[in-house]
């Protein structure tokens, strides 16, 4: 009987297998639209939304077999939709395409900045819900229309969308901007009080060609985009948030004729908040390691009291950068630096109360700013290149 | 008389109690929606709450060594009350079950291959478990610690991969919740990944370890706990206050793992783990589902009830719910409140009864 | 529909041959009884006939006759 | 089929006897008789019957006409000497070591068939089988299909004797048993059971006659057609029997507690019970140092699963799950697979089935044409599919990676290719999910296979720690110091060696001066 059985299964087993067979949900590659970059803008005309899709050209994308590479055409093709709702505009895209678009590489979403000063709260959950959006996709907001910096031809990259990418990811080399992806807008989206952040990015036109750089982070409010801030404005909030990677601090030297450069190798940074009969007090420690890169002065500062000095300036350049965001969060009656959070998490049921009208007792917050800088290292140099004025 | 003497060593039980547990991984992310940052804590509530009821089960089983549930239903409740209990069991596996393998199709279709039709899901799956419960307890015992180790290693691998974008101060409001959904949370993850272990009261009879299964059950509940307390701590150290808002976290977390360019999509690995974790649970529900249903015929062999038993729970899994919205809504409330009288009421029931009427009797004179 | 029809012989083919030669009444008809069942239920889906689910029944008698709800969030 | 066993005893009368032989063998050309009168004044009469070419031609006039016709001249007084009765003959003049009384006529057809040469004296129920020559076979040299870097170059040759020679050789204890079976109707093929008593255990001895007894079949020609009879299940992709032509893999094994099964006509041993990890080890893990051994034997590991979800895992990501795959990567494939007209299952299942053809047509063909077919076909496939745009670059590396892969484990090459073939059904069918779900199955049914009692995935699935120290990595030698437990006998001892075996410098005794 056992027989039987086995020839039973084998068999009819084969016929669903065949009788389901057809790929069930499977789409071949080269019908793939791959989609690497994305522009959200608003149309001029009838306020819809422009979906601008960078899409890869395979037979231009230059792949390993022979003959590909041919200089002259794009590697990729920058496609726009007009419709009532991003995914709506998604599907339309699909007239000129013939094919779905397949988001799952997307590397980025350029916001235009009309539709970040409408809000953003409206756009972001197509990119939150969809299943093949990934949450690390950067979030970027083009000071004027997304389309033009999509355009932008880069020398060194196929695709603009990598190079724009490349340009966010590689912040920490000077801190002066912060990658956010579409988990962290959505985090500060949620929390009432602190404010969201997204890079800036405009375009530059050197000759002919164009290029894309990034002149610093907007500000936005219950997602409406009120503000921008500064490369130094932006590193003061890093160096509270502890998030400054490395960058230059330049500092007058001590005996006024030049100045030191130090490179920032270390950055660790600690908030405390505290309520003290009805004050709110941020202690914020910052603890940094500073490397002597330059020195434009003729007198040698590495030596131990020269440290000393240097150190005790670039404590104040510190101080000063986030005394300037200070300044700039209540410009704005923004609280930038995510204060709002920290009081939640520490006073609980003070939170409850202060939460609705924080706005306006955020810029009652006092600081207390701690900086304890330290020079752990001046490279090759043991004193500049200069005659020896007195002793060593 | 047990039908089938299937040999399965304590270990191997407790293995496949933790292979069970952890197969309920993705299940917490029913009562995140509910519990939010504090949901580490009601794991260990949900935990410590139904520890005294999994002991109950395992003596139960020791009280009655070669019987299933239904058997001792028949024993202590006399023939009428004792079947209605049994179908009451039943009824409660036949839905879990259900539910189970619609979460399956729903992780498939929500997240990994999303145009692939529903059903077929659902069939194939239902198919491949009556394969492995066709092949007996054993089989699935001796491979249970396989199972396990994968569950762990992946769990481990990917917090491990997610600790730089981990920032432990996104649990500090700590008890913010108003007490009453801490309550429903505590109720919900005693009875999803908990509770169901009764199903383990119709194959803890093939122990073939005379020192009756508490021990193993206990330490395998342990480790199936400490692999959910590692996932709801991953997702909210790496989610914070969006997890919220996610229809699976724990999907989520494994999708922000980004590192170099080769690590950063491994989402559909997670899946592999997730399905075999799944399939592992839906198959010892299966076989517990066929074999208490021969008991109640009265049959000899459980074999050939597990196609059609597979055919019917495929109807159910694919008619019982609209959308996944009714699917949560209903399993929060009602769910949870029609199993509670079988899960936490009738073993400790079962047992006092038994030690009043002094039962199992055959063995009176050298019982205790 | 085809779909069903394959797999619910397939179903009777494994199991069927096997009962009768060995002569198992009992299992026979348990057999015979949830595939019936299976193969109703099978034919209601297949020609969308809304199967009334028992969760639905539940959730009326206990959330909503008894009340017996947790608070909505 | 089987002929009616003629149990009728042989006649005094030499006439009739010859006549029963011939009448017997009618049919057969190379019989030949020849009749001599011996005796000192020639009165007895005797006649020898062999087959030609079977028996050494001079072997027989030199120990058996000679003696017989000259020798009993020599003898003084022959008067007392009966010669009728054959005991007298072979006890007196024949002078041959390898001999055999036999009484029955079937007996005499069987040794005479077998290569014997058959003395008959007239007015004796009885005649002498003796054996004589040596059967030409082939040397003992290295085996093809087993190859070795360190380790015995020998292997078994087509006649049995020598094999278990070989192995006597390699076990000398007293321990090692050797018991005959004659099998086949028609063949007769001598087959041996071969295992060590103190370690094997008895019910698996016992499992394995009661299965050889039950083979009723006319002729076994290879040890193939014992192992097909004697497995497990025959329904099962993966083989339970190991087969080898390498006696210090038999003996290795056997030290094991199994028990081997050698055909007589093939240098292929069978050994059971097989455990699903043999075929990744080779002998050759054990004469290295583990670390390397250890390595390869993940390499080995590593390329199976490599060989079998290779084209699988292939098409499941491309058609499947595209967003598992690396942008960049999913760009050049995607410019790859720009101009190739088939689907992506298609495109796998046509390079995997003409790399079969390539494989199957390099091995029948003699060995210098064999290796032509080989190039050109990689040449072929590989270069002119892609340039003319019917295959993607890439699925020319996965499906060639995956041919290398299935040569590195030649024990499951035959379950290896079956399930390539299954698995790639399945992605193209439901991409990731049927490749789990076809996982899980094969699986679950290599639990439940068993190979003569012992569950087939014995170190890991029914889990035993001992037993892990040789499984996926090998231990130092001196720490696998314990038996398989699943398939020693119960009441042995199970330590192979005694303990505390690490060499280290200081364990000599002596002063360490050195």
């Amino acid at each position: 009987m056992i027989l039987y059985k086995k020839i039973y299964v084998f068999i009819l087993c084969f016929i669903m297998l065949v009788a389901l067979s057809g790929c069930l949900g499977g789409r071949e590659i080269n019908d793939l639209e791959i989609v690497i970059g994305m522009g959200i803008d608003k149309d001029k005309d009838t306020g819809d939304i422009l979906l601008t899709a960078q899409i890869v050209n395979e037979k231009e994308a230059g792949g390993a077999s022979g003959e590909g590479g041919g200089g002259g055409g794009k590697a990729y093709w920058n496609v726009n939709s007009i419709g009532k709702s991003i995914f709506d505009a998604a599907r339309q895209i699909t007239h000129k395409t013939g094919n779905r678009l397949f988001v799952s590489h997307n590397q980025v979403v350029i916001f235009g900045h009309d539709v970040a000063a409408e809000g953003l709260q409206k756009y972001i959950d197509f990119f939150l819900r969809a299943h093949e959006m990934r949450p690390t996709t950067l979030i970027l907001v083009a000071e004027g229309r997304a389309s033009d910096i999509m355009d932008a031809k880069p020398e060194t990259e196929r695709f603009p969308a990598m190079n724009i990418t490349k340009l966010v990811k590689t912040y920490g080399f000077t801190s002066h901007l912060y990658k956010v992806n579409m988990k962290d807008f959505a985090t500060c989206l949620m929390s009432g009080t602190s404010a969201a952040f997204a890079p800036l990015i405009t375009v530059a036109h050197e000759g002919e060609n164009k290029d894309v750089y990034v002149p610093g982070m907007a500000v936005f409010k219950n997602g409406k985009m009120v503000g921008k801030l500064s490369h130094d404005e932006v590193r003061g909030v890093l160096w509270v948030l502890g998030k400054v990677e490395s960058g230059v601090v330049i500092v007058p030297s001590p005996d006024g004729k030049g100045k030191a450069v130090l490179e920032i190798v270390n950055v660790k940074s600690k908030v405390k908040p505290e309520i003290k009969d009805g004050r709110i007090i941020f202690h914020i420690k910052i603890e940094e390691e500073l490397s002597l890169s330059e020195q434009t002065t003729r007198e040698n500062l590495a030596t131990v009291p020269g440290f000393g000095k240097v150190q005790e300036a670039a404590g104040k350049v510190v101080r000063q950068e986030i005394m300037a965001a200070f300044e700039r969060s209540k410009e704005l009656r923004l609280d930038i630096f995510g204060f709002g959070e920290m009081l939640h998490k520490k006073y609980k049921n003070e939170w409850k109360i202060m939460e609705h009208n924080w706005d306006d007792i955020y810029p009652t917050i006092e600081l207390d700013i701690h900086v304890d800088s330290r020079i752990v290292s001046n490279d090759l140099l043991r004193r500049p290149a200069s005659p020896d004025e007195g002793g060593e | 008389m047990s039908i089938e003497k299937g040999k399965i060593s304590g270990r191997q039980l407790m293995f496949m109690f933790a292979g069970f547990i952890q197969g309920s991984a993705l299940l917490i992310d029913f009562t995140v929606g509910i519990t939010e940052h504090q949901t580490w804590m009601v794991i260990l509530a949900g935990l410590i709450v139904t520890i005294p009821f999994i002991l109950s089960y395992a003596a139960l089983a020791k009280r009655f060594p070669g019987n299933d549930l239904v058997r001792i239903n028949d024993m202590v409740y006399g023939r009428f009350i004792g079947k209605a209990l049994s179908l009451y069991y039943i009824f409660f596996l036949s839905m879990t079950l259900s539910f189970n393998i619609l979460d399956v199709g729903e992780l498939y279709v929500n997240f990994l291959m999303p145009d692939t039709p529903f059903f077929f899901l659902l069939s194939v799956f239902a198919a491949v478990i009556a394969y492995a419960v066709y092949k007996g307890i054993e089989a699935l015992a001796k491979v249970s610690h396989l199972f396990v180790a994968t569950s762990l290693f992946v769990t481990i691998s990917t917090s491990l991969l997610l600790v730089d974008q981990m920032d432990f101060t996104r649990f500090q409001p700590l008890f913010e919740l108003p007490f009453i959904k801490l309550l429903q949370g505590i109720h919900i993850m005693s009875i999803i990944p908990f509770g169901e272990t009764i199903a383990f009261l119709m194959i803890m009879e093939h122990m073939n370890d005379t020192k009756g299964p508490a021990r193993y059950s206990f330490f395998g509940v342990l480790v199936g706990a400490a692999s959910l307390l590692i996932v709801s701590v991953r997702n909210t150290a790496v989610l914070g206050r969006t997890q919220t808002i996610w229809t699976s976290p724990s999907f989520q977390s494994i999708r922000l793992i980004d590192i170099g360019t080769v690590l950063t999509r491994m989402d559909f690995l997670i899946g592999i783990a997730q399905t075999m974790l799944i399939f592992f649970k839906c198959s010892i529900f299966l076989y517990a589902l066929t074999t208490a249903l021969s008991q109640l015929f009265g049959l000899k062999s459980y074999k050939p009830l597990v196609l059609p038993v597979a055919g019917i729970e495929v109807i159910i899994a694919a008619t019982v719910f609209q959308s996944p919205v009714d699917h949560a809504e209903i399993t929060q409330n009602a769910g949870i409140i029609y199993s509670a009288p079988l899960i936490y009421v009738l073993p400790p029931l079962t047992l006092l009864i038994a030690k009043i009427r002094g039962l199992p009797k055959i063995e009176r004179s050298k019982g205790k | 529909m085809i779909y069903l029809l394959l797999v619910y012989a397939f179903i009777f083919l494994v199991n069927v041959p096997g009962l009768v030669k060995r002569k198992e009444r009992k299992e026979l008809v348990a057999f015979l009884v949830l595939y019936a069942i299976g193969f109703a239920l099978g034919l209601m889906y297949a020609l969308d006939i809304p199967i009334p689910s028992p969760m639905k029944g539940l959730q009326y008698l206990i959330s909503d006759k008894l009340g017996l709800k947790y608070p909505q969030h | 089929m089987s002929e009616k066993k003629s149990s009728e005893p042989l006649l005094p009368c030499l006439e009739r006897n010859l006549e029963a032989i011939r009448d017997a063998l009618r049919t057969s050309s190379d019989l030949a008789v020849h009749e001599f009168n011996f005796g000192r004044d020639r009165r007895y009469r005797g006649a020898i019957v062999f087959i030609s070419d079977m028996a050494d031609k001079d072997e027989i006039n030199k120990n058996i006409l000679q003696p017989l016709m000259f020798g009993s001249l020599l003898i003084s007084s022959d008067a007392d000497i009966d010669y009728t009765k054959i005991d007298n003959v072979a006890r007196n003049l024949v002078p041959v070591t390898d001999s055999r009384k036999v009484a029955l006529l079937y007996e005499l057809l069987d040794s005479l068939l077998a290569g014997a040469v058959i003395l008959l004296v007239d007015g004796s129920k009885e005649a002498l089988a003796v054996r004589t020559g040596k059967r030409e076979s082939r040397s003992i040299d290295e085996p093809a299909t087993e190859a070795v870097v360190r380790g015995p170059r020998e292997g078994f040759n087509e006649n049995v004797n020598t094999s278990i020679a070989l192995i006597r050789q390699k076990i000398k204890s007293p321990d090692l048993c050797v018991e005959k079976l004659v099998i086949g109707e028609k063949s007769k093929t001598d087959v041996y059971i071969v295992y060590v008593k103190s370690v094997a255990d008895p019910k698996l001895i016992e499992e394995v006659r009661k299965r050889l007894d039950r083979i009723k079949t006319d002729a076994i020609l290879e040890s193939g057609y014992i192992e097909q009879f004697i497995e497990d299940d025959p329904w099962s992709i993966f083989p339970t029997v190991s087969n080898t032509e390498k006696p210090d893999k038999v003996a290795a094994k056997i030290l094991e507690g199994r028990v081997a099964i050698l055909a007589d006509g093939t240098p292929f041993a069978l050994v059971v019970p097989m455990l699903f990890i043999e075929s990744f080890q080779s002998v050759e893990d054990y004469y290295t140092r583990p670390f390397l051994a250890s390595i390869m034997r993940m390499v080995r590991f590593l390329s199976y699963i490599i060989s079998t979800l290779g084209p699988a895992a292939y098409v499941a990501l491309t058609v499947f799950h595209q967003e598992l795959i690396p942008t960049q990567l999913l760009i050049s494939i995607a410019e790859g697979r720009e101009r190739v007209p088939f689907p992506a299952i298609l495109e796998a299942f046509l390079m995997i089935f003409a790399f079969e053809i390539l494989r199957e047509a390099g091995v029948r063909l003699p060995k210098p044409v064999g290796q032509t077919v080989g190039i050109v076909g990689a040449i072929v496939l590989g270069e002119a599919s892609v340039q003319a745009g019917l295959i993607s670059p890439i699925m020319v590396i996965v499906v060639s990676a995956t041919a290398i892969a299935s040569f590195a484990v030649p024990a499951q090459t035959d379950s290896g290719t079956i399930l390539r073939y299954i698995f790639l059904a399945l992605a193209g069918i439901a991409g990731g999910f049927g490749v789990i779900l076809g996982l899980l199955v094969t699986l679950l049914h290599l639990v439940s296979l068993r190979s003569f009692g012992t569950p087939y995935l014995w170190p890991i699935a029914p889990l035993n720690i001992a037993g892990l120290r040789d499984f996926l990595i090998r231990m130092p030698l001196w720490m696998l110091s314990r038996r398989p437990q699943a398939i020693v006998r119960s009441d042995g001892n199970t330590r192979s060696q005694g303990p505390d075996l690490m060499p280290s410098p200081n364990k000599g005794g002596g002063n360490d001066t050195v």
